[in-house]
């Protein structure tokens, strides 16, 4: 968990530093300060599990365990990308691992992870649906809808509302009548929980909790993970509507250094271990960089291709 | 062959392929208990049981977000729309999701869903339950868009429709529901994306489809009467467009009228004319004529309804008006 | 009150008639069995608060003070409806008296009624805006994103949502994860009432505090009145999906009646009084259908008219 | 005359507008604290205040609803959808209610709202953020639907636009935020259902609208050093059409290509050929010619978003094709 943390670390300031290059267009949304909430919920899954994702979900493909070269590849918009340079940063899908996307409508992975609950129950599966969505997404009708229908049929989805204090330039206080998030889905009479999106160890806990109730069959639930992205919204964002005093105070518990120390104080690491890893991972997404740099951008076919399965 | 309504051939063919697919399943607002608004369902709940006719609330995004999810993780949707105006409700999962992902995904999520709802003006029923929005489905890549006619149409449309790997928008006309036909006994598919020349004629081609094809239909016999042969291709398909069977008859004509109930403005009619016109523009001896029902909201009052529905004698005159000067 | 209870059921029965004899087309939703409803709350309005209501608004309208005949007409689809022949039953508005419709669309009221309320406050006015809606649109994503909005911004709104227990054929509790509507609310933050649908006085008692908080700034409200529907979801449905019984056990507990013995025993009116307004009513009613009957359809042109204020 | 951006343009319409009626407010995502996501509403808010200047939670459907609300209570609102793509979670509001409130109530509430929204296809922002839906839009009647292409025009417009007493869809494309033109200094207007020629020429018409309008011009210059003379018609309003300039531009010039950067079905282009073709059929020498956006949903890759988006080439190699045998 520790790797994958400083991978998406390190793949994020990358990303950052190649959009600034214009190397990678469109909008990009990076996952810096929110890494223990993908990677603690995720590793609590098994692979044949499912994952919706947002617009802000390279962290969350990374968790998955997705190949660092195919992602930094599609943002380049290649050919090798994971979505065959098709989709870019919004749109990074894994079929083989159940990643499902990438969505850049605010809410609109809701329903659909409703409807994947859907068909695990109607198969009779055991898996569960992670559907990750930030605090913005809350006051979307799809939110309502799908909740409802979710805890209605008793889907064994689990929803995680990365509540990062903002949606783009407007906080949760001006957006959400109870800012509360937990309160708020309490009309839906599903399990609901909190956690500090900061505290990876708190979330790996609650999530093996909370699976184990989806897979038993006593799903939905509902989970809101406090975290903070360290980043304007996306790379077009100078993020003048909070003030350094308060991004400050977030950097103060950030959650890989918090997981560092509770390693170097168990004895789990040593620092030098701490830089092995460190020079590994750099490693690896130096080479990310160069895979999609390498990469030829897709042929002019592609982009008729992929319109319909059948062909036409 | 056995005589069938539209409404009974369709309910056959949801029959047929849940029956021969298991992972074809049924869900919407009272399609299960209450057995379809419009009673397309009938039965299919004891037949097939809750788990798979499913009755949903009244929440359209999510009912059409839950047929495709589904369908990413592997099943075959048939999400019944009450009826296409809540629809709209609907389209951002059904535009920005269902119609997107095999492309955004670069071909690994494809998304074989059916989207299933009556469509078209009724009865009185007013303007905001009596519109038609294929055209605006036609628009977008990634969907396939398919108005039957006739009973055996909708049957052998709704079975490519489910088996389809594709998302399918598949629009009954409210109007026909009780309308009978002939309807194969042996199992049968009727292939998406192929017009059907409904009646042969020579002097003038009209192409339509859903409800107007019935009218076309009558309006060829009046002309008959009259000496114009007119022949109907019902385009059953709208997207993807059958166009090389349009432009065949009408460079055998060299005359058309297309009919739509919709209103006209980038309506189907528009875009059936635009590709004719480009590609038949030597063989035409005059322009093209549309008819569109009336460009305003629909009135409740019947006599103004009916004057903005269009209807047999539309069809009639417009195919007089591009034939003169061709008759004696 | 009792007068307009009994003009909304007499109309209704004639409705349902003249729906039989087809003189009335497209679908007809009657009110029958919840018009204590509207009109415990709209009694409890002035006349320049603004009311949104269902495509179940003959009631509605009626409470509001319109003119039965221009509503008969318009159900008769005459010019001299009271949306001159182009509404029908669904859409029935009279701007003089601030009534907005006649809304077809499930749910589709309640973001309007948040905007009415926001123009409200705009004006620094101290109106409220009632909002009507079933149990069914409660799931709808409409319902949720209007709720939020209102109390976020603690708009002069009032929505009630008459509970009759069904949406079509599908129970409450079949539809809503949390059947307790009232609960179902308590995410939103704002201050919500349960009321027995069937008893007058209950709801304009809270109809009265209801109305002076908002009016006040206190709003917005959420009312829920447990109602029941006598007759089937429209015209067209046989309401196979309750019993007889269930029926029955309501019918007992008609709000008519209920309302008649509390003014008999208060000595309030009499048996001939009650005679009196009977055959009053059953003359209104006469009346209109009689003006409708005798008006004439709309002029052709009236087809082109009103699609643009501008005149296009 | 003072040259401004056309987001500068539009700035100020909003600005002036506001200051000239106090019913008029703004209200979307990010409108006020942010200055919108565009910017188009900068400063507003420092003027104006919170009151007039409104930010909103993300709940698409209540912010249209909530412009429909307070046009039917007598305000004129603004409402911003933060882009065109995310309107489709509103258009029940647009097409169901403020569309249909005039005509429904038999002419008691008409709903003077401006939904401003950027549209087009932008800088790589894939498929679900690269769309136009102007088409969908026109197909509605009780709707109007502006397109503006310059900054006189995006201001004049707007101010027209927030003037009305019908409900207008007002779309801005992204990629032209900060071209730059002259704006009249004084206080005008420009009328809505107006086209406007914008360079005259005797060979060919190119009728188009928005952003497509600068690469016909583009085009019609490259095309005068070859000796075609082509004319520039800018639609600027889509609904209503003033079929009438284009038609007597094609009259003149007898060829027509119809541009736009939305995709090709059922689409603007389709309604303008099948008028065109109508009401001057004897006039034309060629068949119309359409230039589209490719028909696929759009793909990130910088090379395929590319060749997917119709640019100057496609016009000018259009009005080639369609001049053939025209020239010397
Ligand atoms: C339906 C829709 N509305 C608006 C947008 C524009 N938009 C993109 S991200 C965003 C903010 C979302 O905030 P939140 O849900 O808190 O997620 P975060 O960005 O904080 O991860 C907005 C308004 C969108 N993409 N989709
Ligand atoms: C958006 C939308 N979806 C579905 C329908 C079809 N429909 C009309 S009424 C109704 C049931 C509504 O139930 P409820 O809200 O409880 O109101 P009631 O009819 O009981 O008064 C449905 C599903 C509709 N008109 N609009
Ligand atoms: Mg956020
Ligand atoms: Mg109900």
């Amino acid at each position: 968990m520790y790797r994958k943390m400083v991978l998406i670390r390190r793949f994020e300031e990358m990303a950052g530093k190649q959009y600034m290059q214009a190397s990678i267009g469109g909008f990009c949304h990076l996952y810096i300060g929110q890494e223990a909430v993908a990677v603690g919920i995720i590793s609590a899954l098994r692979p044949d599990d499912y994952v919706m994702g947002t617009y802000r979900e390279h962290g969350q493909i990374l968790a998955v365990g997705s190949d660092p070269k195919a992602i930094m590849a599609e943002l380049f918009g290649r050919e090798t990308g994971i979505s065959r340079g098709k989709g870019g940063s919004m749109h990074l899908f894994d079929r083989e691992r159940n990643f499902m996307g990438g969505d850049g409508i605010v809410g609109g992975g809701l329903p659909i992870a409703t409807g994947v609950g859907l068909a695990i129950r109607y198969r009779g599966g055991d898996q569960v649906c992670v559907c990750f969505f930030g605090d913005g997404a809350v006051n979307e009708g799809a939110f309502h809808e799908a909740l409802n229908m979710a805890a209605l049929w008793k889907l064994p989805v689990i929803f995680v509302c990365e509540n990062n204090l903002y949606g783009m330039g407007t906080q949760v206080t001006r957006a959400s009548a109870v800012p509360d998030l937990n309160r708020r889905v309490s009309g839906y009479g599903m399990e609901s929980a909190h956690v500090d999106g900061m505290d990876l160890l708190a979330i790996r806990a609650l999530s093996d909790d909370v699976v184990a109730e989806c897979r038993a069959g006593r799903g939905p639930w509902f989970i809101e993970a406090k975290t903070y992205r360290y980043r304007g919204h996306s790379m077009a964002d100078p993020a003048t509507y909070r003030t350094k005093d308060e991004v400050e105070e977030w950097r103060v518990r950030d959650p890989i250094s918090i997981y560092e120390k509770q390693l170097l104080g168990a004895g789990l690491i040593t620092d030098e271990e701490i830089r092995g890893i460190s020079a590994e991972i750099d490693a690896v997404v130096d080479e990310s960089v160069k895979f999609a740099e390498e990469s030829p951008f897709p042929q002019a076919d592609a982009l008729y291709d992929h319109v319909y399965a059948s062909g036409e | 062959m056995p005589i069938l309504t539209y409404r009974e051939a369709l309910n056959q063919a949801l029959r047929e392929e849940m029956r021969a697919d298991p992972d074809v399943f049924l869900i919407g607002e009272e399609v299960a208990e209450y057995q379809g608004a419009y009673k397309v369902s009938e039965g299919l709940l004891a037949e097939f049981g809750a788990r798979r006719v499913i009755d949903t609330p009244i929440s359209e995004e999510a009912i059409a977000g839950a047929g495709v999810g589904a369908a990413m993780a592997g099943l075959k949707p048939v999400v019944e729309m009450m009826t296409v105006n809540f629809s709209l409700l609907a389209l951002d999962q059904i535009v920005n999701h269902a119609a997107k992902y095999y492309y955004m995904s670069g071909g690994q999520y494809n998304v074989p869903m059916v989207m299933r709802a009556p469509t078209g003006v009724g009865l009185q029923l007013g303007a905001q339950h009596s519109q038609n929005f294929e055209s605006w489905f036609v628009h977008v890549p990634g969907l396939k868009v398919v108005l039957p006619a006739t009973p055996a149409d909708a049957k052998g449309l709704l079975k490519s429709a489910i088996r389809d790997p594709d998302p399918v928008i598949f629009l009954e006309h409210e109007l026909i529901y009780l309308s009978k036909g002939e309807v194969p006994a042996e199992d049968y598919a009727v292939p998406l994306g192929v017009a059907d020349v409904k009646r042969e004629g020579a002097d003038v081609t009209i192409i339509t489809y859903s409800r107007m094809t019935l009218f076309a239909l009558k309006a060829a016999e009046r002309l008959a009467e009259r000496g114009i042969s007119a022949e109907v291709v019902d385009l059953r398909t709208l997207r993807p467009l059958d166009i090389d069977t349009v432009v065949e008859s009408v460079r055998k004509t060299h005359r058309a009228v297309v009919c739509e109930e919709d209103w006209p403005m980038c309506g189907m009619a528009a875009e059936v004319i635009a590709q004719i016109q480009t590609e038949a523009f030597d063989d035409l001896d005059a322009p093209i004529l549309r008819v569109s029902g009336v460009d305003v909201p629909m009135p409740y009052a019947k006599n103004l309804e009916k004057m903005a529905v269009p209807g047999e004698e539309d069809v009639y005159q417009a195919c007089l008006r591009v034939t003169e000067g061709h008759r004696d």
